[in-house]
């Protein structure tokens, strides 16, 4: 399909602290109707997106992470998590709510020059 | 004085920058994304080890949990928001942003 | 103690407003007195009245509004950072008020702390 | 070429809205299409009609009105974002439109580019 | 006097690429005329601030570091630069706008540590 | 790919992350505060250097003018906002943030 766009999303801020990656998975869900080829990097702090066990009741701010699981269902599958990223904050898959594909800076890297696209968030 | 760091250590120099003129004695509250520099068994542990030799380090517990922190490095104190205004009765305020 | 709260940041978009409400509300649950809440640079857009979030979520004017009202915080956007911004008395809640920075170092004099939340 | 622009920042508090509107001019005087400024984020506030700087300041809002009826460059606030933020059709320039995101999804797809500015 | 109030203000961004330091410098432009003991530290980026020769033509920014020489006739005289950050950004006394005194980051720190009120921008 | 970084990289770690993604070949543009990484002599000279053996660095002169910033780092090629949109017209773009 010649007007299929490769679209990736880049998360790159940590959650709560700013508005950026929850605004961005809004965005992301919204994109997922127009099947265009969509995908997320989370870079950086992004990883932190993901993180198990968020608890936003104490801070008093709507929490989203649960809204990760649900991109699955919208048919939003390319997830890609930068691995020097979590290992540098001391984190594992396992800490992570969805299942992702870890690859190296360079394999992201890769991936966003094959995109029409890229938005950051 | 109270020294508040709200910055993640990992995309910005801030706590490094607060760290260089902290004077002895003096707390340091991380918030908001400034708790990631507390998280147990990081890059920043023994940094912050050797800054609790000279003051004491908070971190707001509110903020930990919405992000999902369980252990933090030993010597950290955890407050919510009425000990972060315990601080301030305390203090001046030297806000880092 | 008497308060007075800088608050540099708009609402939603950074978490410092939310900061500033929560430590707001603990000081005066500990007896405290939160003289003023003063915005300053992008901080000024915490008090239109248009703001509509979703329904699950905070409503950071209204908060800000009933913050005044139950609790006599005199809530403040500095003039020149409001005209930027284009936030005019047309568009501010009720308890909110536009004042000049010279009120900003009356709540420094007066106030025994003045605490900062921004970005 | 056609072009589209990501504005995530607004006005005067970050120079994201300063670059986006230097780009689109230098683009359009080069011969390509600015299509459309998609503003999210803080983004939506640059098209407040009650922004009042000082005489000797840029208009930011104005400006994106101006690109909007000489270059017919279509100037949108997602709803969502503006929402939250007290952006409505009360207070927008004539240019300006609140839209959904789904209209950046087409933006997106229908322009060569898609250049972001932000913080 | 007993309400003396010391004040200081903290410039930490560059210029330009955000307001904090051109609304600081309106902010203490008013503190002025209230009669407390203000002093302004440039720490960090913020000494970028005080550098010679910017021209915001190009921009379309309406520039302000002159206005930092008009500090001294609001008699704010007390301007404290960061020897640290100066020296790491390659920088010296003679490229900045105004007179300071150059401090140690200790000094400063020292110096916040006397204020009743310290405000960042 | 073009990327942009608008960020000051003594106070932002968005420059050491960018380069990290970077592909041998796509250029880079430094804008906004970004553009104090190519001043000339400064502690990023050696690392911009070393980036430039596979990489066209470009940074934007209105930026570098507005900050007072004369010398840039040998081999930094500076542009205006129409230089900007040559690239922008040769590349798709990555912006860092």
């Amino acid at each position: 399909m010649e007007d299929v766009k490769k679209i990736m999303h880049v998360m790159r801020r940590a959650p709560h602290g700013s508005i950026y990656t929850y605004e961005g998975l809004e965005m992301i869900l919204i994109m997922a109707a127009y099947e265009q080829d969509l995908s997320v990097a989370f870079i950086g702090d992004g990883v932190y997106a993901l993180k198990k066990d968020q608890d936003t009741a104490g801070i008093g701010i709507k929490g989203f992470a649960k809204t990760f699981m649900a991109l699955d269902g919208y048919d939003v599958e390319k997830l890609y998590v930068d691995k020097a990223s979590l290992e540098e904050r001391g984190l594992t898959e396992d800490d992570l709510l969805v299942d992702v594909e870890v690859l190296t800076s360079d394999e992201i890297g890769k991936l966003m020059n094959e995109q029409d696209v890229v938005i950051p968030h | 004085m109270l020294h508040t760091i709200n910055k993640s250590p990992f995309e910005s120099t801030t706590f490094e920058t607060c760290v260089s003129f902290v004077q002895p004695g003096d707390p340091i509250l991380f918030l908001e994304d400034g708790v990631y520099a507390v998280q147990a068994a990081n890059r920043f542990s023994s940094r912050l080890e050797n800054i609790m030799k000279t003051n004491p380090v908070y971190a707001l517990q509110p903020d930990l949990s919405a992000r999902g922190l369980g252990a933090v490095t030993d010597g950290v104190t955890t407050v919510d928001y009425e000990g972060f205004v315990d601080l301030v009765e305390e203090h001046q305020v030297n806000t880092w942003l | 103690m008497k308060i007075g709260i800088l608050l540099k940041e708009g609402p939603y978009n950074h978490q410092a407003s939310d900061s500033a409400y929560k430590f707001a509300e603990a000081a005066i649950k500990k007896g405290h007195t939160v003289d003023a809440v003063f915005l300053y640079n992008d901080g000024v857009t915490n008090v239109t009245k248009h703001m509509d979030p979703p329904q699950d979520d905070r409503d950071i004017a209204k908060r800000w509004n009933e913050l005044g009202e139950k609790h006599g915080v005199e809530v403040l956007a500095c003039i020149a950072a409001s005209k930027r911004r284009g936030i005019s008395d047309e568009v501010i809640i009720e308890k909110g008020e536009i004042t000049g920075l010279g009120t900003l170092t009356d709540i420094a004099i007066r106030n025994d702390r003045l605490v900062t939340f921004g970005d």
